[in-house]
């Protein structure tokens, strides 16, 4: 019988520092995708906050309560990152490895992020727990401001190389300006 | 060109794939014939000036959307779901 | 000449002589304060050419900076910020910029007019290739490239606003501090190294200090301000739709990147872009010295520099005084002030000519004299320097990139910008036609407070006291009188060239652009458009507004590709995909290859194997006769679910799925609307309303938007989710004749043919995790996929590798899946290459035709099922050692190669371990009507030309006993 | 008057008084035989070989602009007969030849280059593809070279062989490839048409198309009504709306693409390249700019111009395909307005309304198809009957799938060109 060993997304690619800006891998045991079936997006939302403490958010928004987020992440999507049960309410897909996700955070972080992503990022249009799809560089992502200055970004597993590597020539570029 | 998209609020074209004129919104039956699905396929109105097309907001949301736009300025004057402009 | 001490100097070279400049001072500046006025050689004829301006427009004083990989070429001198250590070179001189061979040009121009080249070079034929176009195109171009790699760091960047100013001098300053302190989020864009614009070129007060220090204060008040973002060095390049503005910031320091493209997206945009000075046409007026008005007070005032030490100024408006004050002010000596305008009375310490022009100049290298001609008679007057002013263009250039189109001012002799040109951008200052100081700041002001006032913000505008007077001007374009009359200083064009377009009826202002080539040389007529207008005018009697102007596009000023393409060099391009088994391939030497984003193993190589063919053939025969594994991960998989799933599906594919039982596997066809095959997979279902469906590596993207389009927009009415789940799960081929063992030593329960029958489906454990095991075959073996948890892919992969070492199997890579799949006939993107339909692949019988799906009332198109349509077949090869080759064409046995008997092609081709021949699937000309016949393929490129036999393609195990076990 | 070395030394002796006007600005005439709508590239060469080949020379182009101000002046100027699917095979083939005997015939210097193309590829799949094509080249008696990695690294040395995202697996050389100078061909044909009577008639907007019984008998301009029996529409991007006037609903959008030029530099790109997995080709013009372009913008416009996300990706196609051009500033961008067709090849063919023809659909290709498709739509417009090489351009191919021509196989709908 096989005994199957976990690895992470990143492998040795992270943690990452340059200047004052540091990307750490955010470990998750498990995510799902939650769909509601139609007409049943308040059935889900009950649902969901009886099991996880959590409702649906609105487009481009997050929700935590404790461990537990619930997070969109599309056209009629939600994740959420413990396994639930919503048989006939929802689809629901394993995506626990479909994603890598990662921190990154530091005073230049915007900074850094403004290199690569066409969003809005300004703190005052985009806040804590606001979330969006888009792409990173060339990446598609999906984006959630976790802090003042920290974002999460989350990356289809197969490109999370690709990411790390963005992600540090931006990093490495800003910090070779000196203050930008 | 900026595009709104109804989840995502106004985005960049870069996220999106275009399809073309809206009337593929409205298929024809299988049987209506060669010249309703020559018309549905090949042949358009490409106006000049105000139009109707669909986008894809592949990099972002995944919605399929109607977007009211013009071809002579780009100007971008709307858009909805195509799920509710079809249904 | 320096007019004050410098303080800190740096040492640069200048053709490898060594130049005294100060830090952060333009080349130009430094150049002409160590006297050299000669820095470059006009694009055709090669004429000596000197600095003409200060800005970014500059059209003579082009020149290469560093060298190796670092050299940059057609760089302005007044842009260049001066180092220690830089090294500037000048271009298009050949052996010296002094000494110039190709300056003979100049003595053959009376026969090198405008389009000469369209008239002759055209015997004998073949010469122009050989001959003409050689010397042509070595005697062309400017700067050269290094023909090295780029290895300087370029940046992309995006960034957000509601007001972005552009320009930074009176108008932009008052803009921006209004809406800043109003609370606006705001940009301030400028070229220039320091921000105030003119402001820091000409001596005046501003609220009664001298102008700069008005400037530093400002700047200092927008620096406090948290709301506003100064960007420096930073040209906004080109306007773009809903309120996007491309823009290119040069970045200083020595490890930094070069440059950073920004693309800012603003609500709103105000233009206080300035206006450029113009000059005037008269005999040689551009040699080295003779410079615009505005660029010579702005050396003497901001820099220090005395462009000359005799100046003399000409002009035909009030700048022209200005320039004689200011530069006489400063101790430089002004040897003469012409103005064109005869009626004026001015007394001055200099000798001043009205109604006068320069009708001559001389010096080879450098302006020595001038002939004035004027209302008292004619005269020479030695000078170096002669200061022109022909009055000012308003900069429109970005006002024009959404195709809008400026219009002509009588009072001010220019064209100014078309209100609401782009939308969201408002026009300030002197490129909105307001020429006086105290008019720039207070236009700035009211229209950032409007814009302040629109976004919701209460601005209160507080007005600086400065100079306020009327510009006067009198249209003056063209000396009259013989002589080259410089117009396009850049592309050598005379007012003679307009002329000739002219004569030979190119009068439209567009066809006299293309045949003069005026405008088109790097600065793209800044400085020269409107002159060349107006001589276009007066030769065609039409006026300068019906005449029309050319269009100014993007970008502003010249972007290089490499700022512009930042992020694309090297394997930045595109993302990157790696599979589970990426790394544990690399270790076993496995060379990796590209299948759209994800890498691929090819083959895997052992020790002592000499060619990929022999790694190959074993993988081959590691399935045939044992077991291989390779990693599929790459295939699509898409999580399709819902009450709707079933339905859904049978839209999409042309055979039902809707009768698939739960834990089955069915295979299945997916057309595009316009009646073509778009791709093949596997649809699963795991339950009820539960399938995983599958997609070519390569269509996997395209098959998700159209199943998103089928659903949101064809088929709202099925209640369906979809959901790729393509990463989430690794997933690996097991095929062989001792395919179930292996896997039976890696799974938690033991599988045997009745549980799991070909073409079944279902969930099992492997070390305790959940996984999805699929009885298909791509490969004509009894096979298997099996998929876990991407986090557990790459150990997985290693346990199934080392079992199926064991048991005398291995690996297998791309090749020996293609040469497996060849000999089963099944089909990748080389047959389903997106202009064959089911008809052509023999798979008509999958189009249902109980339902609807997309495709199919476009597949029964006449076209679609002509039985003439080239199909699918199998071909052998019948020639002892001869080769199929994919690509060839093929032909009747006995026909010539030409286009006419054409009968097909060979999509792919392999030679087959198994059957040890060569082997290729072809699309032939009612070909499954042929089977038997010998045909000749040809492939001409590779030099093969053999027979095949047409057969049916599956030409191993056609009855398909092997994968069903 | 006719030019030459001869003539050049001449008028540079006697001060260029003596240069006549290319074409003369005639006012329209109330009648003509046949009218052009359209003075672009291929409306001009329809007039040129609607005189010289068929004789018929009273007829006008009429131009909303000013001549050669479409596409013929807004293009990249590459010339190729490398096509593989019947129909534009041989159209391509004849267009080539054409441009190989274009000065000489128009006693005009339009600069044809035939300096060659090669297309790259990246993997082997492209490769067989590639091999598809140049052995249909070859059989239709074209020329094309297979270029393994070696052979492209000796002709295109500058390439990133090393680091590149799709590494270089070889190329298909097409030797008899190469450019020419896009005005040049225009004011040719222009001057060409005009000495042989037709009148070139500017600034002349067609407004209405003028039908009695199914019958065209002329054309409503800004310049008055002109009658004729014999209407020829070669609009572009602009077809849509000529078609409209005459009821007819075309199976064309129009879309923009838009091409870059750089600074001028010496000598540094002898070839045109092709790169099409990052859809980006590149040659540079005897003045020494680098031209290059990329894929459509994707979206129905008549805007002539373009925006950033398509010219950044051009730009970042060029820095992982030939870094040595990173420091090359591009000078100017702009946008053609593209009549797409579904297929993506053209249509030159009759209409509905009788003496109503049209030539359109020239999608992202119509420079080099100038010669063969004024040659074509000259010969259908005289005679009635399609010429043997445009024959298969048919209008009607959308609606009955025969001999539909994608070439780059993406399919025969709109959005996929």
């Amino acid at each position: 019988m096989a005994r199957l060993i976990a690895l992470g997304a990143f492998g040795d690619l992270l943690p990452l520092q340059t200047g004052d800006v540091t990307c750490t891998e955010v470990m998750r045991e498990t995510l799902f995708c939650v769909a509601p079936y139609r007409g049943q997006h308040k059935a889900v939302s009950a649902a969901l906050k009886a099991q996880l403490g959590l409702s649906l958010p609105a487009a481009g928004r997050r929700k935590i309560a404790g461990d537990a987020i619930c997070q969109w992440i599309g056209h009629d999507a939600w994740v959420v990152s413990a396994p639930v049960m919503l048989d006939g309410l929802a689809a629901v897909s394993d995506q626990s490895d479909g994603y890598a996700a990662l921190d990154v955070a530091g005073a230049g972080v915007e900074a850094v992020l403004a290199r690569l992503i066409p969003l809005d990022l300004r703190s005052t249009t985009f806040k804590v727990n606001h979330t969006a799809r888009s792409l990173l560089g060339h990446v598609p992502v999906s984006i959630t401001r976790t802090g003042a200055q920290a974002f999460e970004v989350m990356v289809m597993r197969s490109m999370a190389a690709s990411l790390v590597h963005d992600l540090q020539v931006a990093m490495s570029g800003l910090a070779r300006r000196g203050s930008a | 060109m900026r595009i709104n998209c109804p989840h995502c609020g106004e985005r960049d074209r870069r996220e999106f794939y275009y399809m073309g004129d809206a009337v593929a919104v409205t298929r024809p039956a299988p049987d209506a014939g060669p010249d309703a699905w020559d018309d549905y396929l090949h042949n358009r109105d490409n106006p000049a000036g105000d139009t109707r097309d669909l986008w894809y907001h592949e990099a972002g949301c995944g919605a399929w959307i109607v977007v009211a736009r013009n071809t002579l300025t780009h100007a971008v004057h709307g858009a909805t779901l195509a799920q509710k402009a079809a249904s | 000449m320096r007019l004050r001490n410098p303080g800190q100097t740096v040492t640069f070279s200048f053709d490898g002589k060594p130049v005294q400049g100060v830090p952060g001072e333009p080349v130009a500046a430094a150049l002409l304060a160590s006297g050299i006025r000669l820095m470059g050689r006009s694009f055709k004829y090669h004429r000596p050419r000197g600095v003409l301006t200060a800005g970014s427009e500059e059209p003579n004083a082009l020149v290469t900076v560093g060298r190796g990989a670092a050299q940059d070429p057609n760089q302005r001198a007044t842009m260049v910020e001066v180092s220690e250590g830089l090294e500037v070179f000048s271009q298009n001189a050949w052996p010296s910029l002094r000494h110039d061979a190709l300056a003979v040009n100049d003595l053959l121009s009376p026969f090198l007019g405008a389009g000469f080249y369209y008239k002759t070079f055209m015997w004998p034929a073949s010469f122009w290739e050989r001959l003409y176009e050689p010397v042509i195109r070595r005697a062309a171009g400017l700067g050269r490239l290094s023909g090295k790699a780029n290895a300087d760091l370029y940046e992309k960047a995006f960034a957000f606003c509601d007001l972005l100013v552009i320009g930074a001098g009176p108008a932009g300053l008052m803009a921006a501090l209004t809406a800043g302190r109003a609370g606006v989020d705001v940009i301030l864009a400028d070229e220039d190294s320091a921000m105030g614009g003119r402001l820091l070129r000409e001596v005046e007060d501003v609220d009664g200090r001298p102008a700069a220090l008005w400037v530093a204060d400002v700047l200092a008040q927008l620096r406090a301000l948290p709301n506003v973002r100064l960007m420096p060095r930073t040209t906004v390049t080109g306007a773009y739709d809903q309120g996007t503005y491309g823009a290119l910031e040069r970045i200083v320091g020595a490890d930094a990147p070069g440059e950073c493209f920004w693309r800012i997206v603003a609500k709103r945009s105000v233009l206080c872009a300035g206006a450029l000075e113009r000059s005037i046409a008269f005999p040689d007026n551009d040699r080295p010295g003779i410079m615009l008005a505005g660029a010579v007070r702005a050396y003497v005032t901001r820099w220090g520099v005395a462009p000359g030490r005799s100046v003399t100024v000409f002009g035909n408006n009030d700048d022209a005084h200005r320039t004689a004050r200011d530069l006489a002010a400063a101790g430089i000596k002004i040897a003469g002030l012409i103005d064109a305008r005869a009626d004026l009375a001015v007394s001055a310490d200099y000798p001043v000519f009205t109604g006068g022009s320069v009708t001559a100049t001389a010096g080879r290298l450098g302006l020595t004299s001038i002939t004035v001609t004027h209302q008292g008679g004619t005269r020479v007057i030695q000078t170096d320097c002669l200061a022109v002013s022909g009055g000012w263009n308003p900069s429109v250039h970005l006002t024009c990139h959404m195709n809008g189109r400026p219009q002509w001012r009588e009072d001010i002799a220019a064209f100014v910008p078309t209100p609401d040109a782009i939308p969201g951008m408002a026009v300030a200052g002197a490129c909105h036609g307001v020429f006086d100081t105290q008019g720039c700041l207070r236009d700035g002001a009211e229209v950032a407070a409007a814009i302040a006032r629109d976004l919701g913000f209460a601005p209160e505008v507080t007005l600086p006291v400065a100079e306020a007077r009327a510009y006067a001007i009198a249209p003056f374009w063209e000396t009259p009188g013989k002589g080259r009359k410089w117009v396009d200083l850049q592309n050598d064009v005379t007012t003679k060239d307009i002329a000739i377009s002219a004569q030979e009826n190119m009068r439209s202002v567009e066809h006299m652009k293309r045949y003069t080539t005026q405008g088109m040389a790097p600065d793209q007529g800044k400085s020269s458009n409107v002159l060349a207008l107006a001589v276009l005018a007066d030769l065609t009697g039409r006026g300068i507004p019906e005449t029309g102007t050319t269009t100014f596009r993007p970008p502003f000023v010249p972007v290089s590709i490499a700022a512009m393409g930042a992020g694309g060099q090297g394997k930045g391009f595109a993302p990157t995909r790696l599979m589970t088994s990426h790394h544990a391939s690399v270790a076993a030497r496995a060379p990796m290859i590209e299948a759209g984003l994800w890498y691929r193993p090819s083959y895997f190589p052992l020790e002592g194997d000499v060619s990929w063919r022999q790694s190959c053939d074993r993988e081959v025969n590691y399935v045939r006769n044992v077991v291989g594994v390779c990693d599929v991960s790459t295939l699509g998989k898409i999580d399709v679910q819902g009450p709707d799933a079933a339905p859904l599906l049978d839209f999409v594919y042309t055979n039902r799925m809707s009768t698939l039982k739960v834990g089955r596997v069915r295979y299945g066809l997916m057309l595009r609307e316009d009646g073509f095959v778009m791709d093949d997979g596997t649809a699963a279902r795991l339950g009820p309303d539960h399938f995983v469906i599958t997609t070519t590596t390569a269509a996997a993207g395209q098959v998700m938007r159209h199943l998103e389009f089928a659903r949101q927009v064809l088929r709202p009415d099925l209640d369906a989710r979809i959901v790729s789940v393509t990463d989430h799960w690794a997933q690996f081929a097991v095929a062989g004749p001792r395919a179930q063992v292996l896997l039976n030593t890696v799974l938690d329960e033991q599988i045997t043919d009745e549980d799991w029958p070909f073409m079944a489906c279902g969930a099992v454990g492997i070390g305790g995790v959940a996984g999805r095991l699929f009885r298909i075959s791509f490969s004509g073996e009894t096979a298997y996929e099996i998929a876990v948890p991407a986090r557990y892919g790459e150990s997985l992969f290693r346990q199934l590798v080392a079992q199926a070492r064991t048991l005398g199997g291995g690996p297998y890579g791309l090749e020996a899946l293609n040469v497996l799949r060849i000999e089963k006939g099944l089909l990748t993107h080389a047959e389903l290459h997106g202009r064959t339909t089911a008809y052509d692949l023999g798979l008509a019988g999958m189009v249902s035709v109980q339902k609807d799906c997309i495709g199919q009332a476009a597949a029964r198109r006449p076209g679609l099922v002509d039985p003439m349509r080239e199909r699918l077949v199998g071909l052998r090869a019948v020639e002892e050692g001869r080769r199929l080759t994919a690509g060839a064409h093929l032909f009747a046995k006995d026909a010539k190669a030409v286009t006419a008997n054409d009968q097909g092609y060979v999509t792919s081709a392999c030679y087959s371990p198994t059957l040890d021949c060569y082997l290729g699937l072809a699309f032939v000309k009612n070909g499954p009507e042929r089977y038997g016949e010998v045909i000749r393929m040809v492939d001409h490129l590779r030099g093969v030309d053999t027979l095949a036999e047409v057969c049916h393609p599956v030409f191993f195990d056609p009855e398909g006993g092997r994968a069903r076990g | 008057m006719g030019y030459s070395g001869f003539q050049i030394i001449k008028e540079g002796l006697f001060g260029q008084k003596g240069w006549k006007p290319l074409w003369r600005d005639p006012a329209p005439k109330a009648r003509y035989d046949a009218i052009i709508i359209g003075g672009g590239g291929h409306g001009l060469a329809t007039a040129y070989y609607l005189a010289r080949e068929h004789g018929l020379t009273n007829i006008a182009v009429l131009e909303k602009g000013h001549i050669g101000g479409g596409n013929i002046g807004r293009n990249t100027t590459i010339v190729r007969a490398n096509y593989f699917l019947p129909g534009n095979q041989e159209f391509y083939s004849h267009s080539l030849k054409l441009w190989e005997g274009m000065e000489q015939d128009l006693n005009y210097n339009v600069m044809h280059s035939q300096r060659g193309l090669i297309n790259l590829f990246h993997s082997d799949g492209q490769r067989d593809a590639f091999v598809r094509r140049g052995n249909a080249m070859i059989n239709q008696g074209d020329d094309a070279i297979l270029l393994d990695r070696e052979g492209v690294r000796s002709h295109l040395p500058y390439l990133d062989f090393d680091n590149g995202r799709f590494p270089i697996y070889g190329g298909l050389y097409h030797p008899r490839g190469g450019t020419a100078r896009h005005d040049a061909v225009a004011w040719g044909y222009a001057r060409g048409a005009d000495q042989r009577g037709v009148d070139l008639i500017q600034n002349c907007e067609v407004t209405g198309i003028d039908i009695e019984n199914g019958v065209v008998t002329g054309v409503q301009t800004t310049r008055g009504a002109i009658r004729a029996r014999k209407v020829g529409i070669v609009t572009a991007g602009r077809s849509g709306q000529v078609a409209a006037m005459a009821g007819m609903r075309l199976p064309i959008e129009s879309h923009v693409l838009q091409a870059f030029v750089t600074e001028g530099l010496k000598p540094v790109i002898d070839h045109v390249v092709s790169f099409g997995m990052g859809h980006f080709y590149i040659s540079q013009s005897d003045k020494g700019g680098l031209v290059f372009g990329g894929d459509l913008d994707f979206y129905a416009s008549y805007a002539a111009r373009g925006n950033l996300p398509m010219a950044e990706h051009v730009m970042e196609a060029a820095m992982t395909l030939m870094p040595m051009i990173g420091k090359a500033r591009v000078l100017r961008s702009w946008g053609g307005i593209m009549d797409m067709t579904p297929d993506g090849s053209p249509i030159i063919d009759t209409t509905p309304t009788k003496g109503l023809f049209i030539d359109c659909g020239w999608c992202y290709g119509g420079f080099k198809a100038v010669p063969a498709s004024g040659f074509a739509f000259a010969h259908l417009m005289a005679t009635g009957q399609p010429h043997a090489t445009a024959a298969k351009f048919r209008l009607d191919r959308f609606r009955t799938g025969v001999g539909l021509m994608d070439e780059e196989g993406t399919g025969s709908q709109h959005n996929l060109h």
